[in-house]
């Protein structure tokens, strides 16, 4: 195989290609994906290459792009549907969770309902509190569904023709900040098995969980403290549902401390979870302080670009974070 | 508006056909739901159940045009639909018990019957929950290229959902194989119809979508039938959903708790005594000379023993293993 | 399908009283946005924004017959509703500029300006949010017993949201005094209408509700007026609300990220030198001898003064103190 | 104040009563919640003692019942909104979350958007798994809301008068299976302030945190335990969001081991959040055992009787699981 870098946007619009070439079955929906490419540009030159039956433009109708999907899953098609920000899940719900995730086991595991939605997730574009959300622990908590949350152009290429190959319902969250980014990617088509948790980075003094663009400023912080002889172990789970534990309990058991960083609010997010798992597992007789959460302020993103920037989480804060963690101060 | 252009068809003829088939269907709906509820009353089915008896003739009439390839979404009031597209009544008990031999190996109850080999693509709890659903499954019957159509039902209350505005909207556009069947019974639970919506006619609503509307007598059979069969003969020619309005009536209280204390029980007696859609069509064909009274009480004691066999194959049929909790969660 | 009863509006009468003080409004708006558009390209304004340049006509017509106390809910395209309800030029641009002297204090920006004081409860990000809102509002004058209305805009691509179905129909259901006003620009982003509805006018919906729905040309501020003023009319008459489709188009991309390759450059051309707004206005008064071209020169001028000194307002005032990040969560 | 004894029903309808009496701007919105009196009856009476203008049967729209109080509550109105079951909630998640909680917020701190939201959660009749969800951590996730789950009479009377007094949005979510639940409730107004834990049971071995019913079956099962010398500290955080943390926090510094049980599915729940706090706290120095979550199985809620019953926290679950912490053999 091939590999050269390409940003994680083009990786996506690769995977997207190239299952849609493998597969007849594939299709894209959603609002402005033909012509437009997207509100990022991420389907860009698709609808030239497949034609409009099989890149859809909708209406204005996030339930019925949902609806949509599931329909098409059920009776033989493999969609992958794109809602044009994260926030507008917020009306595609009841199909998603209520139908979606749940059609398979109502009817007594005789369906299959193998569809990908892709979504952008994330601040940090000035964007204000309606196009900035990070509602990945909502699906978490949703039996039925799967939760992909990429942070490199490597993984959002695998991770995504996994998703669409995979026979139920995948929440993929991709992220704004992520898109120009750049990476190494082979040419040809392979998979990053859904759930597969990817230590990006190994260290001995303090286990860091991180999520999608969360992981690439771990990773600078890590690098930063690395100089101060503090040496993180950053940690990606890369499918958040279900959660491969294993990876993140036996760094801890080697570190015998963590930090969970993601950029969704902090309260009620699935740092909690992944605490929880640490909290309860093996590695709570190896736990040496106590396990602290970096994450979204509990507040709606903000438009103005200082406040935007004080309620995420930035590398100095991680720093900071995880400098006192790992020094005992915590 | 577009609108349906009238068929001539042949009543006798069809009548003579199909007439015994669906006066069979018909009762065994009846039977069914009667059985179903002394289940209940019983203790041996629990949760809740929504009983569509009075309403048998939307679900037969609209299903007889349909072959068992094409589809159908159901609803909450759904036992009338699954019998119709050819579900057995056996493995419908089954699930109401609860049991592994159901459609759903207990999983799902009444509320969520699928049988996905007859095309019955499942009842729903949410009030048009089915109604999105049935656009990609319009959109993937025009991109595999095949002739099917699917039917999706809901009721008078669903048409108030966004969902329904959104779907018909889509399926309008895309001149998709859709056909809605509104069963409007008048009430959505509590909810007259009269109070839901301003406009006389659920039908009506078409005409945001450019797509035909009708409104049709839901307790003759035939009448549904003929509707049913333009809407189905549109959407295999590729001309697009049609909105079809079966006005009809719920004998039952909504589900379980329902006191009824928003409508009278003259209202509920004259629907029952005057349109009652097994009796109409019943009458109708020995006035016509292709049934006799005999033969209609032969059939109506059939279908009642066909349930007695699907209750004793329920009964005996074993429960799920709570080990298997988990089973079927993901693919 | 109920109408509205054609007025007998003297036009040359309500022109003389009120056309300077619209001309005045529109010129306001555009110098607004076009001053907006250049500071985003200097890069003092981030995130993005919706400029209505070309629909000034719609947001000052409607708005017009409207009292200080009567409500507005407005879009993502909403400089002009809000400069047209009353808001100060200063402390938009200040929130633009993501000042504490900002509408929001910086908190919302362009998507989301609001200005209770003058009864503009808000932008909205999301594409028909505020629909669903207008049905609160409405019942809240209802129950307060005041004679108020509310006006709630939205685009054609809003239309197709199922928020909107399950809005008109409730505002229809109780009579509520909500104008629903559809800025129909023929593109909702990239996806023309055309091609997102199958009906031709989205003013033909309101026959799914039962209330008059009219459609009107957009760039005609006096249509705009007399369509909103008879619709205001009924709604505080207790009549119910109406669905008014104002004809329009937006001269410049979507946001800031369009490459517009779903129209022609010929298309945006015709619409900006034979329809825009604020020339044939202007032109009509000159015409009708109740304005000299000298005289609206004056005022585009005078207009254009209030938009500097606005952005000096708004580039002289403080920035938020991160201290106060989680201000205004709760109350 | 004279108190008597009354169903958990019969105080959430009492409040309400007491409510629209004492305030004019108050009034319920909501499905079937007139002459019906809501899918449970709650409502019961309500519109005959008040009438159709303030006890506003709705179309089956639940985004539009939501837009109907924000509105309304913009406005100067205090409704109060009523969604059927909870798993319908998914029908209004835009209004609720990026227009209800946000609308202040994005205002600059200027708007109010004073209305409760009403719902049942829960599962246990036999209504399968679209009319048996625990969302309360979705919302709990989200700032600018409260989230209360009261698990007695007097709680729900308590906690929904205080709701109605809040000038935020409140997510008030009751229990299916508390409803016909008896306790003491005084006649007069009253309110449990939001947000304000509550011990409801004093113990020695180990701190049991539970929601809504769960409650009730951890009081059971501490009534258990204590014929066995296990003494359990039961507590009820009873409004979620925000969460009153210092009771539990002190609680586990008593007694070294938590168990959190709550009836939502336990991936991505609120016993992550519970977790999450208790790890990262002052408490988390006296911790001796691992943290547990005790919580619904990460399933749809199946129809068949027994499958349900083991879908979600039984008394014996919590007997089991509390004896095995408390024992130290976990
Ligand atoms: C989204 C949603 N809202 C509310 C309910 C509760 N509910 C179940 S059936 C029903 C009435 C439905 O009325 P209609 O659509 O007319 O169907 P019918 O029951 O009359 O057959 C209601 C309110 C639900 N199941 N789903
Ligand atoms: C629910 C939702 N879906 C999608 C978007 C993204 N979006 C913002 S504006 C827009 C187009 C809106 O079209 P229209 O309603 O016609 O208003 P216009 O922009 O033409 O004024 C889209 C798709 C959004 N903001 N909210
Ligand atoms: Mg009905
Ligand atoms: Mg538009």
């Amino acid at each position: 195989m091939s590999t050269r870098e390409i940003t994680y946007l083009e990786a996506i619009r690769e995977a997207l290609q190239q299952a849609m070439h493998a597969d007849e079955r594939v299709f894209l929906i959603g609002e402005d994906i033909g012509v437009y490419g997207g509100a990022f540009g991420v389907t860009r030159g698709l609808l030239d290459e497949f034609g409009s039956e099989r890149v859809i433009d909708t209406p204005i109708s996030e339930a019925g792009i949902a609806g949509a999907c599931i329909g098409a899953a059920l009776t033989g098609m493999r969609p992958v549907g794109e809602i044009q920000f994260m926030d507008f899940v917020t009306l595609s719900m009841e199909q998603l969770v209520l139908q979606a995730a749940k059609l398979r086991y109502m009817f007594g595991g005789k369906a299959t309902v193998p569809f990908v939605l892709r979504t952008p997730g994330g601040a940090g574009t000035g964007a204000a509190a309606q196009h900035s959300e990070s509602l990945e622990n909502w699906f978490v908590h949703v039996p039925g569904l799967k939760v992909v949350m990429p942070s490199t152009p490597y993984d959002a290429k695998g991770l995504l023709l996994a998703a669409i190959k995979d026979d139920n319902p995948v929440i993929f969250v991709e992220h704004k900040l992520l898109y120009r980014t750049k990476g190494p990617v082979p040419t040809e088509m392979y998979e990053v098995p859904l759930s597969r948790s990817e230590v990006k980075r190994e260290g001995r003094h303090l286990t860091v969980v991180a999520t999608s663009l969360m992981v690439q400023r771990a990773l600078e912080a890590a690098e930063t403290l690395a100089q101060e002889g503090v040496e993180l172990e950053v940690i990606d789970p890369r499918t958040l549902k279900p959660l491969d534990a294993r990876p993140i309990i036996n760094s801890v058991i080697k570190t015998g401390k963590l930090l969970v960083v993601h950029e969704a609010v902090k309260t009620g997010g699935f740092g909690g979870e992944v605490v929880a798992v640490i909290a309860g597992s093996d590695a709570f007789d190896y736990l040496d302080a106590p396990i602290l959460r970096l994450a979204g302020a509990d507040v709606p993103i903000p438009y103005n670009r200082t406040l935007e920037y004080h309620a995420v989480p930035q590398v100095e804060n991680i720093v900071e974070t995880a400098r006192r963690l790992a020094g005992g101060e915590v | 508006m577009a609108t349906l252009k009238v068929w001539n068809m042949d009543k006798t003829h069809i009548l003579q056909t199909h007439g015994r088939d669906w006066l069979y269907k018909m009762m065994l709906i009846r039977h069914f739901e009667e059985t179903a509820e002394q289940l209940y009353a019983s203790g041996k089915v629990h949760g809740t159940m929504h009983l569509s008896a009075g309403q048998e003739a939307s679900a037969v009439g609209t299903i007889a045009p349909l072959r068992p390839s094409d589809y159908i979404l159901s609803t909450h009031r759904g036992h009338g639909h699954c019998l119709a597209k050819g579900g057995t009544p056996a493995r419908m008990m089954a699930e109401f018990l609860g049991k592994n031999t159901g459609y759903c190996r207990g999983r799902g109850g009444s509320m969520h019957i699928a049988d996905l080999e007859t095309g019955n693509l499942g009842a729903n709890g949410i009030v048009g929950g089915g109604v999105p659903i049935a656009v990609g499954v319009g959109l993937s019957i025009k991109m595999r290229r095949t002739d099917q159509v699917v039917v999706v039902f809901f009721g008078d209350g669903a048409a108030n959902e966004g969902a329904f505005h959104e779907s018909l909207n889509m399926a309008s556009i895309w001149n998709l194989p859709v056909i809605y069947v509104c069963e409007n019974n008048r009430y959505a639970m509590s909810m007259p119809v009269t109070r839901s919506m301003k406009v006389e006619r659920i039908s009506q609503r078409a005409a945001a979508y450019g797509i035909p509307g009708v409104t049709v007598d839901g307790q003759d059979v035939l009448a549904v039938f003929e509707a049913a069969s333009q809407a189905v003969h549109r959407a295999r020619a590729g001309e697009g959903p049609t909105l079809i309005e079966n006005l009809t009536y719920r004998y039952k209280g909504h589900s379980k708790s329902d006191q009824q204390a928003y409508r009278t029980r003259e209202e509920v007696k004259e629907w029952q005594t005057k349109r009652d859609p097994i009796t109409k069509l019943r009458d109708r064909m020995i006035q016509a000379g292709s049934l006799t009274a005999e033969e209609a009480a032969t059939m109506d004691q059939q279908a009642a023993e066909e349930i007695v066999r699907a209750v004793e194959f329920a009964e005996d049929s074993p429960e799920p293993d709570p080990a298997n909790l988990l089973m079927g969660v993901y693919a």
